[in-house]
């Protein structure tokens, strides 16, 4: 173990400075999506075992080449005319056979300990201690997530689109389904991937440590739309996500603006109900994101657009534009509508 | 002659002079694991068993993810299968006579036992028939449905094409000149009429009798 | 050929061969002359060179799709192509890989080259040699017709259900890909048996097993492995069009359905699929590295049994590729210790070819060159391949950018590298000039460099987060310079590789006249003349040892009295290379032709409708039957050589 | 030389197009709507380039433009019974028509295509028409007992690809672009291998 952590250290120390000589550090503030940056103990244990594995392979992989060149170096030259020494035809070769295997026997042994590592970082990954757990059940379509977090009181229980709030230290179980096709949930960061396959159900485990907004992708092939799946996971201290659940399971209130008002008649009219929910508005449509607190997320579109007046009115005319192919249908409506849409939907803290 | 005693023979036909080794004597065809054809025969074999092995493989995958089996229906009709399954299994009678016969390359024999195996194929290709008319289900209600299609259908083809094979060889044996290659084509296909005879017979296990017991 | 009076069908050849031998011979085996005699060839060495041309055309092709997607990738955000062109590419970019260029280049040079290796007169089974190439061909071409048209599949080269099936991929897309998948298998499965049978049975009298040349044997090895591993995914693309076609539900979870059925069999498969590709690769550096090291290669009972171990072990482990799908605990440790077990075989071959480099004297050349670049890029792809067995770390870099470097690593260095330098090797050999050497290595040196700009910041992209597959992504992820970067490698490759087209058109005329053994070789492809002619040896040669050129051969050295007026081989016996009967071989014959367009026409229309397979399999019946039906004369001609066992 | 007609046969069809695979990811917005406009200009570091909705929009919306309002003209303007709908040309569409017929839960009255609360669509039988406009007209509008007007409610262009699905339930539909079965429970034999049915008016007086 010891001698594990310090050969993780040494190769830590080497790709640190990697990584700082790759320029582009990512620019979305306190967002990341990066294996190599743990906020967590499932990724954490998974990053140790990688820099261990690093260490061998390299090792390995350098002992090699320097055989080879210097097999290169030290070999004298000949020409197509050189006559063939076929002396390795009639007898053995015994010094080259003894050093063949001992290579084997060393790069055996090697694989073993990567066996071991691998079967017991494993083993720790799935003994990851669940009390008092926050239970989240996620659901993915195409291009976007739902999550509906559980409580034993269904007055409790509500859904959420593409944000998910996490409290730090406290370990998360997501139970995962998938709507359409085979996605994969990945936030890494935080924890390894784990596919939702239609008619299967999976559980993935998690802990955030450390708070920040960490931003997920999904891994699997999924159509069109693959690459603009993604969401965030906001791990927050206790207090402040009581207070966001808090918000969350309120409905949202009817506003008091008139043109807030009038926006709400536009939504209500139109055809954004077929498919969206604003709880407490009436709207009940379950075939796209949950809206009722829309305005309290920073992106939309499963982030890919940040969300603020003029991306949302861009977004309701023409979705196409940002997500070609995504399954919501433009809407041009008159500009006046619009604004009052986009006033309305900025109530929905 | 055994295919062992006809190989020491060939090795005494050869005579080395001086640089030059003389295969002259040598005999233009063998049958068995000698001919060519024999080892191409072989390989189809085995490409098409271990579709049918996958194929079975799939069905109690699909059945172990099923509460119920058959999903939504009665199990095939026994009569059908098990009369097939006997046709099948006495057309290899007249199947081993003409592989005999083509080993001792007897031309009357050959073509009266090739005669025999064409009016088998044509027998167990109607019952076939009526077999699918009993399987209780179609391939398009459930899973168990396609696998069982499919596993019929598998085997179903490779009766059509050895029985049409069977029949171009008839043809040939009445029409053309037998030389020895042609007493090897027949021993072959025979070999090969084996193979999709006893493929069938775990194909009818599991078809008729995996959604009875098991 | 035609059989006209003056030819003497019961002339036997002398030792040594008599010039009326050699032109006997040729007229013998020549391919017919003329455009139908163009459809009609046969000859295996023919046959070889169109199949090789062919696959490196679809490699041209696939390599540029691959470069529109990298420039569309250079910059986060690009609008170069769209989501459903780009998936249309990175579709299409995998099949043409896998199906279109890897496997099948493989076969093709096993075409050319073990008949030349055993010492036979010809492929075993040369019309339906013909037939494979065929259908191989116009498997390809109906993808990229279909592609032109915007029926390029679209679902990924893996092409995952329900993604795939009949709900989420509408219209034609996906049931193209899964006929291609027919048309390829059916090939490749043929020339499985093509090469068993002539391996086994039509090796030079002496040729014992363990005397067979180190490339044979990897193409013995991969035919079995083709032959188990290949009915995998055949019976899943059927199950798929079945489903998408006629509506059965193999994988509709709620009519008793698996999604993750379609995993498990074509991961049966495409697992395999990688060693047939990496096989191969590995049999051309044992053929290379003792030609150019001097020396046989060491430890050569090791390499065999490495050979067949990997074959072995590579059934064991198509689940490595499912470790998100939630497994239970105990399928995961066994698989990730089979995936690491798989290194050992390798390791042995690796540690063989340093220990024979160690103790041999060197002659640097080009095919030499691309021989050596294995030990560093397939090497460190086996590293990473070791990181993706371990299922902690596969759960947070699988479907990332680590991966595309890994396998790109795993399949360019163990294949492509090798395949290079095997053409550098046997070119001389296929037409009778060098390559240019100067030319070689600016090829060799531009391809290594920009193969490791391109891909090596790929591992460090998928740990910093960067899925697969994804069509753009947003700016200032950290993932900007690396994948510029990558794009400039990407380039600097397709310069190396247009170098390399340049090379082969320009030496066929300009190059270096060869002579029958430019490298001074062992085997013995080189026993006979560059380009080899169309009966292969004059006489066929008797083999005392491994490396028949290199040692002192006791008599018999040759064979006598072979037919030259009819195609006539010599069978042997499948150990020990006894001498066991002569076997007249059929005529060229333009019905494997046109037995393959029947077939073509059979698959194409069986996307349409499910009755085609009946009436497209009329015509498809007819022409079989043609061609195994006896020519006029034909038995009689054979009689004539006839003797009984 | 076979390699060369092969040639030949790729350019001949790369210069025609298959309408049936056409992804038409562009909706109907007119590029020149204020919103989009505004949009374009203040935009974050990290969205997908504006430059690409501009981009693919300008490239590939005058198709667009003319196959949406094709529908539109035909639906607002009553055009003689033959009037056809472009997107029975289009596989894609025809998938979406029947995503959505499920999402809008046409199929809680229709079923899937059986009929209960609502008449069986996969008949012979056509109270308002068989023809695609007709078919339109009849969900923009609704219809007495019971078939509610969702004009307001599903955009235009929606409502013709449930028309072009409606249509594809009795095998109005080429094989090719008909829906094949869908990854749910099986309703018999799937659109697109369904006999085609010769519509005929419903009996008068008849009603559901």
């Amino acid at each position: 173990m010891a001698a594990r952590r310090w050969l993780a250290r040494c190769v830590a120390a080497a790709l640190a400075a990697a990584v700082r000589c790759n320029a582009g550090e990512p620019a979305l503030g306190a967002q990341s999506q990066d294996a190599l940056r743990s906020a967590g103990p499932q990724a954490s244990q998974v990053l140790d075992l990688w820099l261990l594995t690093l260490g061998i392979c390299t090792a390995v992989f350098a002992a090699i080449l320097v055989a080879f060149v210097w097999a290169l170096w030290r070999a004298p030259r000949a020409s197509a005319g050189t006559p063939a020494d076929t002396t390795g035809l009639t007898q053995v070769e015994h010094r080259p056979r003894r050093v063949v295997i001992v290579a084997l026997g060393a790069s055996t042994v090697l694989l073993f300990v990567l066996l071991v590592a691998s079967v017991s970082t494993d083993r720790s990954l799935a003994q990851l201690v669940l009390r008092d757990a926050v239970h989240i059940e996620v659901t993915a379509h195409q291009w976007w997530w739902s999550a509906r977090y559980d409580n034993e009181e269904a007055a409790k229980t509500f859904t959420v689109a593409n944000e998910l709030h996490i409290p730090v230290g406290r370990p998360v179980i997501m139970t995962l389904r998938s709507d359409d096709v085979i996605h994969s949930l990945w936030v890494p960061n935080l924890a390894g991937k784990k596919d939702l396959i239609p008619g299967r159900t999976a559980t993935l485990t998690l802990r955030a440590d450390r708070p920040g907004v960490y931003r997920g992708q999904c891994a699997e092939f999924c159509g069109a739309q693959h690459a603009w799946m993604a969401f965030l996971v906001h791990a927050e201290p206790a207090a402040q996500y009581e207070a966001w659940v808090a918000r969350q399971r309120e409905p949202a209130a009817t506003p008091v603006a008139e043109r807030a008002l009038r926006g709400r008649q536009v939504f209500l009219q139109s055809t954004c109900v077929m498919c969206h929910a604003i709880g407490g508005s009436g709207a009940g449509g379950q075939r796209g994101p949950d809206l009722t607190h829309l305005a309290g997320r920073t992106t939309l579109a499963a982030g890919a657009l940040a969300n603020d007046a003029a991306h949302l009115a861009a977004w309701i005319t023409d979705p196409s534009a940002f997500k070609p192919g995504t399954n919501m249908p433009g809407h041009v409506l008159p500009p006046d509508d619009l604004q009052a849409l986009v006033a309305y939907l900025g109530t929905l803290e | 002659m055994t295919v062992e005693q006809a190989l020491a023979r060939a090795q005494q036909q050869v005579r080395q002079e001086g640089a030059a080794l003389d295969v002259a004597e040598l005999p233009s065809y063998g049958f068995s694991h000698r001919s060519i054809l024999w080892w191409a025969t072989a390989g189809m074999m085995a490409i098409e068993g271990t579709v049918f092995a996958l194929a079975v493989a799939v069905y109690f995958y699909l059945r172990s993810h099923s509460a119920t089996w058959p999903m939504s229906s009665l199990p095939p009709e026994l009569r059908y299968g098990t009369a097939n399954t006997l046709i099948l299994l006495v057309s290899l009678l007249p199947n081993e006579w003409a592989k005999r016969a083509a080993e001792k390359e007897h031309v009357g024999h050959v073509r009266m036992a090739l005669v025999i195996c064409m009016l088998f194929s044509l027998a167990f290709l109607a019952v076939r028939w009526l077999e699918f008319t009993a399987l209780n289900c179609r391939w398009d209600d459930n899973a168990y449905g396609s696998i069982v299609w499919m596993l019929m259908g598998l085997h179903t083809t490779h009766l059509l094409t050895d029985a049409y094979d069977s029949g171009v060889l008839t043809t040939l044996v009445f029409t053309q000149k037998m030389d020895g290659k042609r007493f090897v084509d027949v021993s072959e296909s025979a070999m090969y009429w084996y193979f999709v005879v006893l493929t069938w017979l775990p194909l009818y296990a599991v078809v008729y009798w995996g959604p009875r017991f098991v | 050929m035609n059989t006209t009076s003056e030819v003497d069908l019961t002339a036997r050849n002398q030792v040594p061969p008599s010039e009326a031998d050699r032109q006997a011979l040729e007229a013998t085996w020549r391919d017919p002359a003329g455009l139908v005699g163009w459809f009609s060839a046969i000859n295996h060495k023919t046959i070889g060179v169109r199949f090789i041309v062919t696959a490196f055309g679809f490699f041209v092709a696939g390599g540029l799709l691959a470069a529109v997607m990298r420039l569309q990738l250079a910059r986060p955000q690009n609008t170069l192509v769209g989501p459903d062109l780009y998936n249309q590419l990175f579709t299409m970019h995998g099949t043409t890989m896998m199906f279109l260029f890897a496997v099948p280049v493989m076969q093709a040079m096993a075409t050319y080259l073990v008949p030349l290796m055993v010492g036979a007169r010809s492929i075993a089974f040369p019309r339906m040699n013909a037939f494979a190439y065929w259908l191989y061909l116009f498997g390809g071409l109906m993808l990229y017709i279909a592609f032109a048209l915007n029926i390029g599949p679209d679902a990924g080269w893996f092409t995952y259900v329900p993604l795939a099936g009949p709900d989420f991929s509408p219209g034609k897309r996906v049931d193209f890909w899964a006929q291609l998948i027919t048309f390829t298998e059916f090939s490749g499965l043929l020339e499985a048996v093509i090469v068993i049978t002539t391996v086994f049975k039509l090796r030079a009298v002496g040729m014992t097993l363990n005397r067979i040349p180190l490339f044979v044997w990897a193409m013995l090895v991969t035919a079995f492995m083709v032959m188990f591993a290949m009915p995998a995914v055949m019976l899943t693309s059927t199950a798929l069009i079945l489903d998408r076609l006629v509506g059965t539900h193999f994988f509709n979870p709620a009519e008793g359905g698996d999604a993750l059925l379609w995993q498990h069999l074509f991961w049966f498969f495409g697992h395999p699929e990688v060693y047939f590709i990496f096989l191969p690769g590995l049999g051309f550096m044992s053929a290379i590295i003792p030609t150019f090291v001097r020396r046989p290669i060491f430890g050569y009972s090791a390499m065999v049994l490495a050979l067949i171990a990997t074959a072995f072990l590579s059934f064991g482990l198509w689940v490595h590729h499912m470790f998100a799908t939630n497994l239970p605990e105990l399928g995961k440790g066994f698989f990730t210790a089979m995936s690491l077990m798989i290194a050992i075989p390798s390791a042995v071959q690796i540690f063989c070819w340093i220990a024979t480099l160690w103790t041999g004297r060197i002659h640097l050349k080009t095919p030499l060159l691309f021989v050596l670049a294995f030990f560093f890029i397939l090497v460190l792809g086996g590293m990473t391949g070791l990181m993706l067995a371990m299922v902690p770390l596969d759960l947070q870099v699988h479907d990332t950018y680590f991966v595309v470097a890994h396998l790109h690593y795993v399949l360019i260095g163990g294949a492509v590298f090798p395949l290079l330098g095997a053409i550098y090797y046997w070119y001389p050999k296929i037409t009778g000039r060098l390559m240019n050497e100067t030319m070689g290595r600016w090829n060799f040196w531009l391809f290594f460099i920009g193969f490791n700009t391109a891909f090596f910041p790929m591992h460090l992209l998928g740990m910093k987060g960067m899925p697969r597959r994804v069509y753009t992504y947003p700016a200032g992820m950290g993932w900007d310079t690396m994948n510029l970067v990558a794009t400039v490698g990407a380039v600097t490759i397709a310069v190396s590789m247009l170098l390399f087209v340049i090379n082969v058109w320009r030496s066929l005329r300009h190059g270096q006249v060869a002579g029958d053994n430019p490298w001074g070789a062992g085997t013995l492809e080189w026993a006979t003349s560059s380009p080899p002619p169309a009966a292969n040896f004059d006489a066929l040669p008797v083999v005392h040892g491994r490396e028949p050129l290199w040692e002192a051969a006791p008599e018999p050295t040759q064979v006598r009295g072979m037919a030259t007026g009819q195609r006539e081989v010599l069978v042997t016996t499948v150990v020990d290379a006894r001498p066991d009967h002569r076997s007249v071989f059929p005529d060229s014959s333009i019905w494997p032709f046109i037995s393959a367009v029947a077939t073509t026409v059979l698959f194409v229309g069986s996307i349409f409708t499910p009755w085609a397979v009946v009436w497209a399999s009329v015509p498809v019946a007819i022409a079989l039957t043609v061609w195994f039906w006896p020519r006029r004369g034909e038995t009689e001609r054979e009689m004539l050589l006839e003797k009984s066992p | 030389m076979m390699r060369i007609v092969c040639l030949l046969a790729l350019c001949l069809a790369s210069l025609t197009a298959c309408e049936r695979e056409q992804r038409r990811y562009n909706a109907p917005a007119s590029p020149a709507s204020p919103a989009s406009d505004a949009g374009l200009s203040r935009m974050g570091p990290f969205q997908p380039g504006p430059a690409a909705s501009a981009a693919s929009g300008a490239s590939s919306s005058a198709p667009i433009a003319s196959a949406a309002s094709a529908p539109a003209s035909a639906a607002s303007t009553s055009l003689p019974p033959t009037s056809a709908n472009p997107h029975e040309e289009n596989a894609v569409a025809v998938a979406e028509g029947k995503r959505v017929y499920r999402w809008y839960n046409c199929n809680g009255c229709h079923a899937t295509g059986g009929g209960s609360l609502g008449p069986a669509l996969m008949d012979d039988e056509w109270l308002y028409g068989h023809e695609p406009q007709q078919i339109v007209a009849t969900i923009l509008q609704g219809r007495p007992n019971g078939m509610p007007a969702f004009a307001a409610r599903i955009p235009e262009d929606q409502v013709w690809k449930i028309a072009a699905y409606v249509r594809s339930m009795s095998g109005q539909l080429r094989s090719d672009v008909a829906p094949s079965r869908s990854d749910g429970l099986s309703a018999g034999p799937p659109e697109q291998r369904r006999d085609k049915e010769t519509p005929k008016p419903a009996a008068p007086g008849k009603d559901h």
